[in-house]
């Protein structure tokens, strides 16, 4: 029987009248799980929310007919829709950092569904919470019940949120991008308990995503959405393995693939190397004492041949991007040694180690400056190469955007760019003096699908043609698999493991290796990519 | 681009201002300064359209060219103030440590005054003129100022594109002169239209408190303050000055407001 | 009635309702009069910790020899005569008999001297002690009591102001007060006198009363200035400290207060037209006026001094800034002083033409003057906007400059000036009239006529007492005065006072100073 | 928790030093000097050096500044110049007047302004939000005092509601003392409501954008437990600050308002004071508000937590 039935929905902006969804059509069964894939501006997130009647300000439902349960919610009056919200369907949000309310406790967050949708006593709703809490493996229900949001890790958030909606066992839930801020390993985890206590409750699922990985190993239905419409529907193992559009090809296309394995083994002296590392962030200082320190990486050797391209994995806390940013000397190191091309560079300010290191940032957009045009942001490093004249320097500049895909676009600001196009100015920027050694912190965890994979191909590119080494931090395993040569995996701030990209993923020897790569999302069909789920 | 309310009113009322200011250059119907004491204390009539004052003069003329005066010195005590401002907090923000503590801990002590008094104090110090009033009251916005250039300094220092320059080697000076203080500008130039307002506000409250642009030449703020007493007899004396101050200040926050509604979007409205 | 201290407890209204119980309980037949002092007074102890508030109060409960009468001459207070022999330097009182204390004690001759010889002693701090010293009038050689009755005082010099001096409120009227007034130890305690009210309650910041004395023994002729008839007819004066002067008009028209002094003109409007209010206006000894530095480069320039004094019509602006209150005068007398004669009533007359003429000779192209004046007297300040404007007419570019009081002060004090809108204090004496204004200014920087003949014929003025010759001396100095242009004198001020209608008996005099013997309520 | 507290204190220390420093340095470098301001055009130099010498004021400013601050941690403020009242009960005594004003005028703006804001925020780009907003800013662009000669005029002038001016203690007669201040905190609260308003409008927004709104929403929570729940406390968290911060600076500055209204407040006293160069009274007023603004927004903050459990005054 329909639970959701979703028929020519359109979506337009408040404002202008552009269709945010256009003629977007379909249903979900009880008890089925449909994924909804799409890349930023696809209208997924709006298709979801008009499902609840909460559209954000500045959109409107102009057409079409969305029945839930039975009920035509375009004659449902505000005080049914309210009746219908918790009970029926619930929601699951993308950001646990903001959603849940910072002033109100866990327990009363949770109460306050119940208390409007069931008549019962106050001890009854607490015992169900905190049997709820229970089930989504929080760790000490009575104390969490009390406690507010802000003292939990944004994976324990995203379980309470879960609890609090699956306490009053809606009929279904709509997730939108649950774990997309989450590491690989608690993504797993929460999903997997998400799924479960669906089962339990005879609860549909909606999840929107944008990862297909998630489609392959949660969802029995798929639909495909693009800037607003349609593209395709299916069962998830018929789009994913044989998609009929070009788009949704595309997609499946764009999963990160491994690449044949390179010839850039370590030869000879290492280009960067680092014994012992240690960074140690230092107390708050008080007004007689320090508190005491957090130790962000402690005790790393690591060695960068020259053009290799090393990867650096780990959840999150792991000290992977303290150790990129110790490796460029960005953050005061507490300990160990780092050497480039032989020469001691940990205390000394080393010109040419500067001069020779770049990085590339995780955001596109702060990390560049929004009151400078691409031209000069690229031209910037190029003020430290001294014997270059003016027209050498343009020249260099607009070749290197041409380079990056950018060519013409040197008037441009910052902001008039796409995410992809901001980061394919900062490796133009990082590359522009030819590094020897660069740095690429979650370079592509902030881009879509797609572009993830122009720009994984792009850096390929540039790194064959202008032969620097890389220091490749990512949590994305599948990224990591495309471009490294080796890879390193770190947990608490130490190496756990490391070795060359095939040993460690097709026979990781460390416990946590092995959970990290079956957390990682991959499609588990013939043909595409490889299901290594470890036993 | 769709035209704001708040733009377009605010423009207006500012453009009038400026309209004004630059009319009472050239002409105004009759002599702010010249004294009539023969028809003072007129009510509104065909001759005098705002009526005169104690001492006969046009109440008209001294509104227009009032314009001017209030114009000026709000204009230069607001850049003085943010001149300064920047400069010490863009200074604090970005070489912290013990610079940054000292120039807090003076800063913080100014804050504790109210900012009028502290002008009233320093006016008396350095004399009752135009200048003693920029003086006085730059100095006394000064520290907010300060305080917002700082916040914002120290935000933008944790922006990466600050660490991408000194990755690329750039020096600490450089960075802040070229990365830190041009986006430090938007939300100073926000600030700056409050000021505008508190500045206009402030040099009548301190013409009202007996220190002020000495007379004869008319500013919004001693003319208010010169019609107190004849709040009963003669309430045109203190309307026109005061409507014009409150019109002039909505001018100026609407224009604010739609500066920032540009800087962040989300807080638009109309 | 119960004073609560006020805090946040006592805003109940439990308490403001046992406040209102206890103050019907006491309305009882005792005739109060309320009057209002801009501030608290500073001491009890005459002429020394004083300001003119304390000088006010104090008035009410000791007495002099001698007194100020209505026109500023120096009339007999507890002295009965007097007779100056030795060739003017020694002064023989006669004391009036059966004048009491407010301890009861008789006054005698001894008391006199006693109480003389506590002011000359430095460890008093008289505030007029300076007078008596080598700078002052004359020095005190000796103080004498030939009988019971009689002292005796002889100086080293004669002077016309050894009398006007003792009678100045200033100087506490050099009271004689019983000894009972200090401890042994020479401190203060409180003015034992022979006024007629006593020290009542002094409620620091608040107010201070005065209780009748039943033993007071009045002069038989009429009430004259600080002598004459002083018979308390109310039984307590309370002097409330209240600074400001709209709360006090509000407290006026609300019936909380009886009399109010020293209204602003605005004022006068406002009152004018309300039933229950009645008005005092009394001109009064202060002089306004427009102060030159002869020193400046620019002014010293008898010429365009001359030409600012014949661009402004004295008379529209004493009409404008003090609402037919006062007259114009531009001489160093005011107007009511015995000695202002027809001569003194020559002062300049407007003339643009002489004044653009002499402006030419000058030289003078435009050259801002700066003129300083405040805001705390409108009337000056009203003053200085209206010269500047007249002068402008003949194109002379006076600029303003407002300072807060005490900074103009503080440049007048200085001599740091081009010109200065200023207003003086009264001065009782027409000699003093003139020395407020004549010295050298080397010395006295603040001084602003530095005429060396013109200081000769004050000092013989301070030297004679014959009326005629002094008389004659001053029509001199006014002569001078005028023809010097150190300053424009444009006028003396009004004392606008405000009563209730209720309130009968009042007179204001020359000198600013209430006067509450004398006054009913009905 | 006390920890903390003695920790904010002893941070205060070394700002009020320098607050004491700066008042004494500037009170100094007023021209003129309380001598001449009491013996006005008669002084007599001779007599001004007696009374210079009577108030120690004759001594080098080092030495007065020591003098000064030995008695001030004595609990000393000394005594006025001008009527020798002892400084501090004389400032106690004014402030109550001010302090009436203000916490009555802020504590009505913000039960006025905070739901305002919310709901022009909850109902953005309305008519309302426009009228709410267009309003404020009307508000705010009002010279205080000009508002308060205009209600002055209205509702003491032509109507004869309330009386004009003058002022009596609570202690004295509750009613007539409300009357007396009940215009200057109409005043006030109208000038306060202009800033808090757009406050408070500002900070709903924000929290309106976030999730845990359309979490409540998703829960079908109604909407005004939506907004008076979820939205109200989070918002009036920055709210609360510039609360403090008004707060702070009113407590000292309402000269203006005292003027008008002719209030025995601790403005005037300290506007009045600068003008009588009452040095003792003017070095304790600016002392006791730099005072007043540090507690209060140490008050602020320790209430931070209330409105905001992830603010922790530990």
């Amino acid at each position: 029987m329909t639970l959701l039935a979703v028929d020519n929905l359109r979506i337009e902006a408040a404002s202008g009248g552009t269709a945010v969804v256009d003629d977007v059509s379909f249903a979900i069964e009880r008890g089925e799980f449909l994924a909804v894939v799409g890349e930023s501006g696809s209208g997924k997130t709006a298709a979801a929310r008009a499902v609840l009647g909460l559209l954000p300000p500045g959109l409107r439902k102009v057409g079409g007919r969305i029945v839930l349960d039975g009920v035509d919610l375009a004659t449902a009056a505000s005080r049914r829709m309210r009746a219908l919200r918790g009970p029926t369907v619930g929601m699951v949000f993308q950001e646990p950092m903001v959603s849940l309310n910072p002033a109100i406790s866990v327990g009363a967050q949770m109460a306050e569904g119940l208390r409007l949708h069931e008549r019962i006593g106050k001890s009854e709703i607490k015992r169900r919470c905190l049997d709820m809490l229970a089930r989504v493996q929080i760790r000490d229900p009575d104390r969490t019940y009390d406690a507010y949001p802000h003292e939990f890790s944004g994976g324990m958030r995203q379980r309470i949120m879960l609890a609090s909606v699956m306490l009053l066992k809606p009929k279904l839930l709509i997730a939108d991008e649950p774990t997309t801020a989450l590491d690989t390993l608690t993504q797993r985890e929460v999903l997997d308990l998400m799924v479960g206590l669906a089962r339990d409750h005879g609860t549909s699922v909606m999840l929107i995503t944008h990862n297909l990985g998630l489609v392959s190993r949660y969802a029995q239905r798929a639909l495909v959405l693009r800037q607003g419409r349609m593209v395709e529907s299916g069962t998830s193992r018929q789009i994913l393995a044989a998609p009929r559009e070009a788009y949704t090809r595309q997609l499946v296309e764009a999963l990160p693939r491994r690449g044949a394995a390179t010839g850039r083994r370590q030869s000879g002296d290492p280009l960067v190397s680092v014994r012992g590392l240690k960074v140690a962030f230092a107390g708050r200082q008080r007004l007689f004492r320090r508190d005491a320190g957090v130790s962000a990486v402690n005790g790393v050797d690591l060695d960068i041949g020259a053009g290799e391209t090393v990867a650096v994995v780990g959840g999150s806390g792991s000290g992977k991007t303290t150790l990129g940013r110790a490796m460029l000397r960005l953050i005061p190191t507490s300990g160990g040694e780092i050497r480039f091309r032989g020469k001691d560079v940990t205390t000394t300010a080393d010109r040419e180690f500067r001069l020779a290191s770049q990085l590339v940032f995780q955001d596109p957009y702060s990390s560049l400056d929004p009151r400078m045009r691409l031209g000069e942001i690229v031209a910037e490093p190029l003020r430290h190469v001294p014997e270059l004249t003016v027209g050498e320097r343009d020249r260099r500049v607009e070749a290197m955007l041409e380079e990056v895909g950018l060519a013409g676009l040197a008037r441009r600001w910052p902001h008039e760019l796409s995410g992809g196009q901001r980061q394919r100015v900062a490796i133009a920027r990082a590359i522009v003096r030819q590094p020897a050694f660069v740095v690429a912190d979650e370079p592509v965890s902030a881009l879509d699908m797609t572009i993830q994979a122009q720009v994984l191909k792009l850096f390929e590119r540039l790194q064959a043609q202008y032969g620097f080494a890389c220091l490749f931090i990512s949590h994305d395993l599948a990224a990591v698999e495309q471009v490294a040569d080796r890879v390193v995996v770190m947990q608490g701030g130490q190496i756990v493991e490391q070795g060359s990209r095939d040993d460690i993923f097709d026979r990781p020897q460390h416990d946590y290796t092995k959970a990290l790569l079956a957390a990682a999302p991959v499609l588990d069909f013939a043909g595409t990519a490889v299901a290594r789920v470890s036993g | 681009m769709r035209l704001r309310a708040n733009t377009a009113i605010g423009g207006a009322l500012v453009t009038l201002l400026l309209g004004t200011a630059i009319t009472a250059m050239f002409w105004t119907p009759f002599d702010p300064l010249r004294i009539n004491l023969r028809a003072r204390l007129q009510p509104p009539s065909s001759l005098y359209w705002l009526g005169t004052d104690e001492f006969g003069r046009d109440v008209l003329s001294r509104v227009m060219v009032g314009a001017g005066a209030s114009v000026v010195i709000s204009l230069l005590t607001v850049l003085l103030a943010v001149a300064a401002g920047m400069a010490i907090g863009c200074a604090a923000g970005y070489i912290r440590g013990w610079t940054d503590r000292i120039i807090m801990a003076v800063n913080d002590a100014l804050l504790a005054f109210p900012g009028i008094l502290l002008a009233l104090a320093v006016m008396i110090v350095v004399g009752a003129n135009k200048v003693g009033l920029i003086l006085a009251l730059g100095l006394a916005y000064i520290p907010s100022v300060v305080r917002v250039v700082r916040g914002t300094v120290l935000s933008i220092r944790e922006k990466e594109y600050i660490e991408a320059s000194r990755v690329i080697g750039n020096s600490e000076a450089y960075s802040m002169i070229r990365h830190v203080m041009p986006n430090a500008i938007a939300p100073v130039a926000v600030l700056t239209t409050s000021m505008f307002g508190w500045v206009l506000l402030a040099e009548s409250a301190l013409s009202f408190l007996g220190l002020g642009v000495p007379p004869p030449a008319p500013t919004w703020g001693n003319m208010l303050a010169a019609s107190r007493p004849f709040m009963e007899t003669a309430a045109w004396l203190s309307i026109a000055p005061g409507l014009c101050i409150a019109l002039t200040l909505l001018g100026v926050n609407l224009l604010g407001d739609s500066l920032r509604d540009r800087l962040d979007p989300r807080m638009a409205h109309g | 009635m119960t004073r609560a201290r006020q805090s946040p407890r006592a805003w109940t209204v439990g308490l403001a309702a046992f406040a209102l119980l206890t103050m019907l309980g006491e309305a009882g037949a005792e005739a109060l009069l309320r009057t209002r002092l801009n501030a608290d007074i500073r001491s009890t102890d005459p002429g020394t910790n004083r300001d003119a508030n304390t000088d006010g109060v104090i008035a009410h409960i000791v007495e002099g020899l001698v007194a100020f009468r209505d026109d500023t001459s120096v009339g007999p207070m507890l002295a009965e005569s007097w007779t100056i022999s030795n060739e003017g330097r020694t002064y023989t009182f006669r004391l009036r008999q059966g004048v009491k204390f407010h301890n009861g004690a008789t006054m005698t001759a001894d008391d006199v001297v006693w109480s003389l010889k506590r002011w000359l002693d430095p460890a008093t701090q008289w505030r007029c002690l300076s007078e008596f010293s080598a700078t002052g009038i004359a020095r005190i050689e000796k103080i004498e009591a030939p009988d019971v009755q009689t002292v005796a005082v002889t100086l080293d010099q004669p002077t016309a102001l050894f009398l006007p001096t003792l009678a100045r409120p200033d100087c506490g009227q050099t009271a004689i007060i019983h000894r009972d007034s200090v401890g042994p130890d020479g401190k203060w305690i409180t003015p034992v006198g022979t006024g007629p009210f006593k020290l009542g309650e002094w409620k620091r910041g608040q107010y201070v009363d005065v209780i009748r004395f039943d033993g007071y023994a009045s002069r038989s002729e009429p009430r004259s200035g600080y002598t004459g008839a002083k018979t308390a007819q109310v039984d307590r004066v309370r002097f409330n400290a209240i600074p400001d002067s709209s709360a006090a008009k509000a407290g006026l028209l609300s019936g909380s207060l009886d009399v109010i002094m020293s209204l602003s003109i605005p004022d006068l409007e406002e009152l004018k037209s309300r039933s229950d209010a009645q008005l005092s206006i009394t001109p009064a000894l202060a002089m306004t006026g427009i102060l030159f530095q002869t020193r400046d480069p620019l002014l010293k320039d008898v010429r365009i001094r001359r030409a600012i004094a014949l661009s402004i019509d004295t008379a529209q602006i004493v009409d404008a800034v003090m609402e037919g209150t006062a007259r114009p005068n531009n001489s160093a007398l005011p107007i009511g002083s015995p000695f202002y004669s027809e001569t003194q009533s020559h002062g300049y007359v407007q003339n643009i033409m002489e004044a653009k003429k002499l402006l030419a000779e000058a030289g003078y192209r435009g050259q801002p003057i700066k003129m300083i004046t405040n805001k705390r007297y409108s009337f000056v300040f009203d003053s200085g906007v209206l010269v500047q404007a007249m002068a402008q007419a003949v194109g002379i570019n006076i600029e303003l400059e407002v300072l807060d009081w005490a900074a103009q002060l503080d440049r007048y004090n200085r001599g740091d000036y081009q010109s200065m809108a200023f207003t003086y204090s009264a001065r009782l004496d027409p000699s003093l009239s003139f020395e407020m204004l004549t010295g050298p200014k080397a010395a006295q920087p603040r001084k602003v006529w530095d005429n060396p003949a013109a200081q000769e014929m004050l000092r013989q003025s301070m030297m004679i007492d014959d009326a005629a010759k002094r008389q004659a001396l001053f029509d001199e100095m006014h002569r001078r005065f005028i023809a010097d242009v150190p300053m424009i004198v444009l006028f003396n001020g009004a004392e606008l006072t405000a009563l209730r209608k209720n309130v009968k008996g009042y007179a204001g005099w020359l000198y600013p100073q209430p006067r509450f013997w004398g006054v009913t309520i009905e | 928790m006390l920890g903390y507290l003695a920790r904010r204190l002893a941070m205060t220390i070394p700002t009020l030093l320098l607050v004491a420093i700066a008042v004494f340095a500037l009170v100094r470098l007023i021209p003129g000097d309380p001598v001449q301001v009491m013996l006005g055009d008669s002084a007599d130099p001779v007599q001004a050096a007696q009374l210079r010498a009577q108030l120690g004021l004759d001594q080098p400013i080092p030495l007065q500044f020591m003098h000064w601050i030995a008695k001030l941690a004595a609990g000393d403020f000394g005594h006025s110049i001008t009527n020798n009242l002892a400084v501090l009960p004389l400032i106690l005594d004014r402030f109550q007047v001010s302090a009436v004003i203000v916490l009555v005028a802020v504590a009505a703006a913000a039960c006025i302004a905070v739901p305002a804001g919310l709901i022009a925020a909850w109902k953005q780009n309305s008519l309302l939000d426009l009228s709410v907003v267009g309003g404020a800013t009307l508000l705010l662009s009002i010279p205080s005092f000009w508002l308060g000669l205009l209600l002055l005029l209205l509702f003491g002038l032509k109507l004869k509601w309330l009386p004009v001016i003058g002022y009596v203690p609570f202690s004295e007669n509750f009613w007539q003392a409300a009357t007396f201040i009940l215009l200057p905190i109409v005043t006030l609260t109208m000038i306060e409501i202009g800033v808090l308003t757009r406050m408070a409008r500002a900070a709903s927004i924000e929290v309106l954008r976030l999730e845990y709104v359309t979490h409540a929403r998703a829960k079908g929570v109604p909407e005004w437990l939506v907004l008076g729940r979820h939205v109200l406390p989070n918002a009036f968290a920055p709210t609360w600050t510039l609360i403090g911060l008004v707060l702070g600076h009113l407590l000292g500055g309402i000269a203006v308002i005292e003027t008008v209204f002719t209030l025995p407040g601790l403005g005037r006293l300290l506007v009045d004071s600068i003008f009588a160069r009452d040095y003792p009274v003017v070095q304790g007023c600016l002392l006791f508000t730099a005072v007043i603004y540090v507690v209060v927004n140490l008050i602020v903050d320790l209430c931070y937590p209330l409105f905001d459990p992830r603010v922790t005054v530990a």
